[in-house]
């Protein structure tokens, strides 16, 4: 490792100074500063939201800063568009996998800079035989000629990291590179970044991984709420002091979880199957249980979580509630049942954008609300008011699109709709996911309070503290499968991170 | 049985069948001379169908193309007869500038305003064609008002075959380079298959779709001089309803009307087959009356085929599942 | 105070009704106090007719005589107009009894029909096979000939009417047709085409087959639009009539009605320098015999319409 | 305790009263359009303003909107019908058949409406039950069922219709209001009711916005499109019988072209053509807004096809307008 990065000797390969960027209604970087030095990894830390993405984004010409300027061999320039950056040096491994499904690999890697024979046009031979050579530098043994669609999202992910390469860089940025990959990958990964600090460039590594950041990184600048709140040597800080920089608090207190007591089982699934996803799932959850489903992303979590609702089918399987066989066909009849899935994907999924806030709440609670077929606006209203205000919603009215909501107050909105339909059992998927701070509390404190009152809870989540906090008993699964079931007692993240990951042999890492 | 599964395969072998019945009713239907005829006769909407299959690859729609092919052949029409002496490949110039800033006009509407594609290309639907009535005043220019060169250059032999034979070859091997070799092609792809990734990837999404309705405009303005010649006729209404003939002959060529997939062998393809089926029916003596009953039908099948190839696998989680 | 009389057509912008208003145009001049509206939809419809026939009634024109896109679905509308008082002739192409008043044909039908299957049988002696390329389906003056053209078709001895194919009036329909006749009739010698975009269009696939001279195009055209064919030898000769005097006897038609005449089986209508017509049981009647145009005679009438 | 956190805000139900919320909406756009184009066409014919030519004139547009207010509801759920054009040929085809066969007025009613619903059908298992996108589905079926139409008639057409079949296109309820005039406002109350009053209607707007999530919050999606591919079905049966009747007479090609102007009209009314909004009152006044445009035009002679440029252009001012009136005011504001 260098040791001299820090010195004045050495100048950044870039700088920002002073960036601002705003999106309606969120101040998502205030007057932030950052330098990034050839042979250096910097790891940026911050919590969901803080601006870490936004910061890549603005450094990679997608997004450009309200105010600002950023610097180049120290010559200031701007980056108009993705391109721009790119052909500046800048290149990045976005934290969303932004490939096109239906190109091949190769293509996927080279475009918009594929290189071209002399009378101009795209040379498919030389495309490819570069494609593979980048992929074997990434550690991916692929045949770029294959279409992207065809591959796993891990496999996804390392072309995404042969794409960064294609460029000549002097900068490279990965915005959590880690998160969808394998032991064996992100080992492969770490040799990669230790070749591109070899070869002079600035690397600039975002991750909410603390052992990775201490192992491979050689600075830290730490984000809280679109501000920078520090920054140095990761050989002067310790764990604690990150997080602490990066909360503002101790951590404790985020999890408010309380002592039930537990009761009979509400919900039992039985030899729950499917062809591709997942295979011989049997559980039970208990009244007044938070049950944890912890698992790397592409686990399969979700998918099962749907198929209990209908969405997916199951090829074999039986659930019982309260004793009684259910068959459920579609989420309208697991609603009906007492079953609600908040799912993971708000856009997508859970909120209705262009909708208000009160029809959002009220979607599948309208036979309540309503009389015979006809809508009564009075009843919404008061529904959606009780709900709103019990999760602490922020919002000017109750007929506001849910659009124009932060991304933690959509959460709210979406979780108080599958709330309004007063289930037995909610199944949570990743519910804090890309929320600030306090309405995580918020919604944990919640998430606690029904437990009291005798909800069952499943709680998906790929975030060990959030699993570790809530869940009195937590099922780990890999590939489709449960591999791991934990009693509160003996919980560790140590145990969870290698059931989740396969591994048998205690890592070498250092566990969060 | 892997190219059973391709779709281009499977509509070769469509289109084969199709041919092989008609043959047993009607041989001659296959001779050589005959195949290149409604071949000849199929041209056009070839042209039409590869500037449309740009545009639906980048996830919009160009409902104008038949309007503006009408309009950019009675401009030709009129071109050639205020100035018989222009030599014909200004005309077919002139028809294409023409085509390409109708079609720019499409394309800076949904550019620059953001406005739906379906919304934007109706609308010009209707203008394009009424600007032919407000030129014209509805008045026909007919074959004696032409000069001989100009309705000459479709029909002119070359090598056995017609010019208008040749210059849809031409065309498609142009969109064959332009599709699969250069930067601009490829972004078509890019923008319909993910405008989202496309930003990342540094393509301009709006500019990109720009060009794709200057390239659908274009040619629909040669198409435009090529019907007129051919036909030796203009008016107000040629080509009506023609839109959907080409959108069709791009939907059963496998172009996902969702965007981001197809090929230029599938545009060719989808409009050969409609063209087969326009040109088989009265020869072995369906009646013509169920030729659009039949043309549906295949629509439906064809879409239905599609879809079925598109169906995503689902994402195999589980590992003995990927090893099979 | 001028009397409005509006006159109909299939479509804007048709060489053939042009040439009518002209002289539509011509009567109101003779006649002083005529104002004629020429009005018709901008595709042959009958709905488009409808819409149009329906403005004409609010705008309280005198008279209507319309050459009709379809025989039955325009009658309802002018039924209301003659309820409201307003004049209804149809003329070239007719509307059912009940929609009007009285129907002018261009020509009595039986002479038509017999007339497009001379013009093809004068110039095969040995006889052969002939096609028939029409306009719509829907066309009722076309339906007409053809049928009468079926009547008297054994006086023609050897002369076989092989099939009748439809081109909508529409040049490129009317091409593809011809194309596919070249093809399913190997023996063809004769191509009827009773109008007068189907003609030209016909004439264009013959030639574009190379088969001047084998197949000879005939039927009813204008002479503007068929020299170049007479010309190049696709066509030996076409007949029609003339389309001004058609639009001028209709005006003066529908005046005669304005000023008190009735229309009634065997009434005699004036139609001004085209003399009178005479009605039949079904209140039609003729105006003049077809012309027949040819190499001698075409380049001087393509001059005029 | 938690709770403590949970400090209940007041949050206000509507910001803004109802009054305001109209003054800024696409209506009130559309209803100054109306305005003006009324007000317009007063003073250019002395013909307009006479209640026995307004009756006429409804005719330009009471079939068409009928279909109108189902396509409206198809376009706001994120799907399309381009096939009702076909259906009403279809479906005539299938009265003047049933003519020949000796049926009467009942019995023709039953069959238009049946075929309608049979069409809606196909077209709604096509799209939901295999999950195919409506646009070429509805492009296939558009061939599909006017070729039916075609093999059955051929050149010939049907007439013959009963006397009393007569009153659904030609007939008056009372004084100038026809049948159909009539029908079209009771239809606009029935649309109107169930998009905005019912749990169906939240639903189609639900579905609209999006349909995953919708589906996700228990909403029958399938089903859901499902009727309204029926309804849009039924409601070209019903045009059918009108324009039928109005004409007296059955041609395959009867209602050619149609189905672009009634979509015109369902975009010129505010609905997103993306799906997930749009308003039955805004439909409402398109359909009078282009009955008034062709009509007015009409008695001025102009061509049908200088009418159809003012609708395009229409179309495409009336959406980019308030695009570009936006932007100069951002622009404005920094
Ligand atoms: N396109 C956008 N429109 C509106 N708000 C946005 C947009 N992109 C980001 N934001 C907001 O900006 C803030 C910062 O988001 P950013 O993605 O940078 O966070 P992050 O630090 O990368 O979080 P994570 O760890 O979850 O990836 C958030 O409040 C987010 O909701
Ligand atoms: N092959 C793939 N291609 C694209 N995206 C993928 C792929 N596999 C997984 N994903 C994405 O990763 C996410 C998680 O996948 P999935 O829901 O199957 O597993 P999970 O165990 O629930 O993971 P999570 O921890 O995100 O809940 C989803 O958002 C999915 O879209
Ligand atoms: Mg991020
Ligand atoms: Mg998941």
């Amino acid at each position: 490792m260098l040791q001299d990065t820090t010195t004045s000797r050495i100048k950044p390969a870039i700088a920002l100074e002073g960036i601002s960027k705003s999106f309606p209604g969120v101040r998502a970087l205030s007057d932030v500063s950052l330098a990034l030095y050839p042979g250096s990894v910097t790891a940026l830390v911050g919590e969901n939201g803080a601006g870490k993405s936004t910061l890549v984004k603005i450094l990679t010409g997608i997004y450009q800063p309200d105010a600002g300027v950023i610097r180049i061999a120290e010559t200031e320039t701007t980056f108009p568009t993705a391109l721009a950056a790119a052909r500046a040096g800048v290149t990045a491994i976005h934290q969303e996998t932004v490939l096109f499904d239906e190109l091949s690999v190769a293509e996927n890697i080279f475009l918009g800079h594929a290189p071209r024979n002399r009378f101009g046009l795209i040379d498919w031979t030389k495309l490819n035989a570069d494609a593979a050579a980048l992929l074997q530098r990434a550690g991916a043994d692929l045949d770029p000629t294959i279409r992207l669609r065809d591959l796993g999202i891990a496999r996804k992910h390392l072309v995404a990291i042969a794409r960064a390469l294609s460029v000549d860089a002097r900068v490279v940025i990965m915005d959590e590179p880690t998160a969808a990959l394998s032991h064996k990958e992100i080992h492969e990964l770490y040799a990669l970044i230790e070749r591109l600090k070899a070869d002079g460039k600035a690397i600039l590594f975002i991750s909410h991984k603390f052992d990775e950041i201490f192992r491979i990184a050689d600075r830290y600048t730490v984000f809280r709420d679109g501000a920078m709140v520090g920054e140095g040597l990761i050989a002067d800080v310790s764990q604690d002091d990150l997080v602490r920089m990066m909360v503002g608090r101790a951590v404790d207190s985020v999890y408010p979880k309380k002592a039930v007591e537990i009761g009979e089982p509400v919900l039992t699934v039985s030899g729950y199957r499917h062809p591709t996803e997942f295979d011989d799932i049997n559980f039970e959850l208990r009244r007044g249980e938070i049950l944890g489903f912890y698992g790397l992303i592409g686990a399969g979590r979700s998918e099962f979580m749907q198929s209990l609702i209908g969405v997916t089918r199951p090829s074999a399987g039986a659930i019982r509630l309260d004793g009684e066989v259910l068959v459920i066909r579609s989420p309208a009849e697991a609603i009906r049942a007492g079953i609600v899935y908040v799912p993971e994907e708000r856009g997508r999924q859970g909120a209705i954008i262009g909708m208000p806030i009160f029809q959002n709440v009220t979607l599948p609670s309208l036979s309540h609300t309503s009389r015979s077929g006809f809508l009564r606006l009075a009843n919404e209203f008061a529904l959606a008011r009780e709900y709103t205000s019990r999760l602490d919603l922020r919002a000017a009215s109750l007929d506001q699109d849910v659009g124009t909501l932060s991304g933690g107050n959509q959460q709210k909105v979406v979780i108080a709709k599958w709330l309004a339909t007063r289930p037995k059992v909610i199944i949570l998927d990743e519910p804090t996911k890309g929320i600030d701070i306090g309405s995580k509390a918020a919604v944990h404190a919640f998430m606690s309070e029904l437990a009291a009152q005798g909800l069952s809870v499943i709680m998906v989540s790929s975030e060990i503290p959030e699993i570790m906090g809530m869940s009195d008993r937590v099922i780990v699964m890999r590939e489709g499968r449960i591999v791991g079931r934990f009693e509160r007692p003996v919980l560790t993240a140590e145990t969870l991170v290698r059931a989740a990951a396969g591994i048998e042999a205690p890592s070498e890492g250092r566990a969060a | 049985m892997r190219l059973l599964k391709n779709r281009e395969a499977l509509l070769v072998v469509a289109t084969g069948v199709l041919l092989a019945l008609v043959a047993m009713r009607f041989p001659a239907f296959v001779a050589p001379a005959n195949l290149a005829r409604v071949y000849n006769d199929t041209s056009i909407l070839i042209i039409l169908a590869l500037g449309q299959m740009a545009v639906i690859l980048t996830r919009c729609i160009d409902l104008s193309m038949a309007a503006n092919l009408a309009l950019c052949g009675m401009a030709a029409a009129m071109v050639n007869t205020a100035f018989p002496g222009l030599p014909i490949p200004l005309v077919i110039l002139a028809a294409m500038t023409l085509g390409a800033s109708l079609g720019m006009v499409n394309g800076t509407l949904v550019w620059k305003l953001d406005i739906p594609p379906i919304v934007v290309t109706l609308g010009t639907l209707t203008i394009y064609r009424g600007l032919i009535f407000v030129l014209t005043d509805g008045k026909w220019i007919n074959a004696h008002e032409m000069s001989d060169a100009f309705k000459a250059l479709p029909r002119l032999e070359l090598a056995g075959a017609p010019v208008l034979s040749w210059l849809s070859l031409a065309i498609i091997a142009l969109m064959f380079v332009v599709m699969s070799r250069t930067p601009l092609g490829r972004a078509f792809y890019a923008v319909g298959g993910n405008p989202h990734a496309a930003i990342y990837t540094g393509i301009d999404v709006g500019r990109t779709r720009f060009f794709a309705y200057c390239l659908s405009g274009a040619l629909a303005g040669l198409s435009g001089y090529l019907w007129v010649s051919r036909y030796a006729v203009a008016y107000v209404d040629i080509a009506a309803g023609f839109e959907l003939d080409i959108i069709a002959a791009c939907v059963i060529g496998g172009i996902s009307i969702a965007g981001g997939i197809g090929s230029v062998t599938g545009a060719v393809l989808g409009a050969l087959f409609l063209g087969v089926i326009k040109n088989a029916l009265p020869v072995i003596n369906i009646s013509p009356f169920a030729q659009m009953a039949i043309s549906g039908t295949v629509i439906i099948i064809a879409v239905a085929v599609n879809a079925r190839a598109e169906r995503r696998k689902g994402r195999v989680i589980l590992r003995k599942a990927e090893a099979v | 105070e001028n009397k409005k009389i509006a006159l109909v057509v299939k479509a804007l912008g048709i060489g053939f009704f042009e040439a009518a208003n002209k002289g539509a145009q011509e009567a109101a001049k003779e006649l002083g106090d005529v104002e004629v509206i020429y009005t018709g939809p901008t595709s042959t419809t009958a709905e488009g007719q409808i819409e149009v026939i329906n403005s004409l009634i609010a705008q309280k024109v005198d008279a209507i005589a319309v050459s009709a896109n379809d025989t039955d679905a325009l009658v309802p509308a002018l039924k209301k107009a003659m309820d409201r008082g307003i004049k209804v002739i149809s003329w070239d192409s007719g509307v059912a009894k009940e929609g009007r008043m009285m129907h002018l044909n261009p020509s009595s039908n039986a002479l038509i029909g017999n007339m497009i299957i001379k013009l093809a049988a004068d110039h095969l002696p040995e006889g052969g096979d002939v096609a028939v390329l029409s306009a719509s389906a829907t066309a009722t003056n076309q339906n007409t000939w053809i049928a009468e053209m079926k009547k008297v078709q054994d006086n023609y001895k050897g002369i076989n009417v092989v099939t009748t194919v439809y081109g909508d009036d529409l040049a490129d329909k009317s091409y593809r047709e011809t194309q596919g006749l070249i093809q399913s009739y190997p023996n063809l010698k004769a191509i009827i085409a009773p109008t007068s975009v189907g003609i030209v269009a016909a004439a264009q696939a013959v030639t574009d087959a190379g088969k001047i001279g084998e197949i000879n195009v005939t039927g009813l055209g204008l002479p503007s639009e068929m020299a170049g064919h007479v010309k190049s030898g696709a066509s030996k000769s076409f007949a029609i009539w003339n389309p001004i005097d058609l639009g001028y006897s209709a005006t003066m038609i529908a005046y005669n009605l304005i000023n008190g005449a009735e229309a009634k089986p065997g009434a005699e209508l004036k139609m001004g320098r085209m003399g009178t017509v005479k009605l039949d049981e079904n209140n039609e009647g003729a105006m003049a015999d077809p012309f027949v145009y040819d190499a001698s005679n075409v380049e001087e009438f393509a001059k005029i319409f | 305790m938690a709770d403590a956190q949970l400090s209940p805000r007041n949050i206000p139900d509507r910001l803004q009263g109802r009054g305001a919320r109209l003054m800024k909406s696409w209506e009130a756009l559309l209803l100054v359009v109306a305005t003006a184009i009324f007000l317009g066409n007063s003073l250019a014919s002395p013909y307009f303003l006479d209640p026995w030519n307004l009756s006429d004139a409804t005719f330009n547009f009471t079939e068409k909107a009928m279909i109108a207010f189902a396509m409206a509801l198809v376009i706001i759920s994120g799907e399309i019908d381009l096939s009702v054009a076909s259906i009403i040929a279809l479906a005539s085809t299938a009265m003047g058949y049933a003519v020949q066969l000796g049926f009467d007025t009942p019995a023709l009613v039953a069959i238009g409406l049946g075929v309608g619903l049979l069409c809606g059908a196909a077209n709604g298992l096509l799209i939901t039950g295999l999950g195919l996108p409506s646009i070429v589905v509805t492009i296939g079926t558009m061939s599909l069922f006017r070729g039916l139409a075609f093999i059955v008639l051929g050149d010939q057409a049907f007439t013959g219709y009963p006397a009393s079949f007569s009153w659904f296109g030609q007939g008056y309820v009372w004084w100038v209001f026809s049948f159909e005039f009539t029908l079209f406002v009771l239809l606009a109350v029935i649309y109107g009711v169930l998009l905005h009053k019912t749990n169906f209607g939240r639903t189609v707007y639900a579905i609209g916005n999006n349909q995953t999530a919708a589906l996700f919050s228990g909403v029958r999606v399938g089903r859901v499109k499902f009727m309204l591919f029926l309804m849009t079905g039924l409601m070209a049966g019903l045009a059918s019988i009108c324009l039928t009747s109005r004409l007296g007479s059955t041609r395959p090609s009867i209602a050619l072209g149609w189905e672009l102007e009634i979509v015109t009209m369902v975009v010129l009314g505010g609905v997103s053509i993306l799906g997930g909004s749009g308003t039955i009152p805004g439909v409402v006044l398109a359909a009078l807004i282009m009955g008034m445009v062709t009509f007015g035009f009409g008695l001025l002679n102009v061509p049908g096809i200088v009418m159809s440029i003012f609708i395009g252009l229409l179309l495409i001012s009336v959406i980019a307008l308030p695009i570009l009136w936006q932007r100069a005011r951002r622009r404005f504001a920094q």
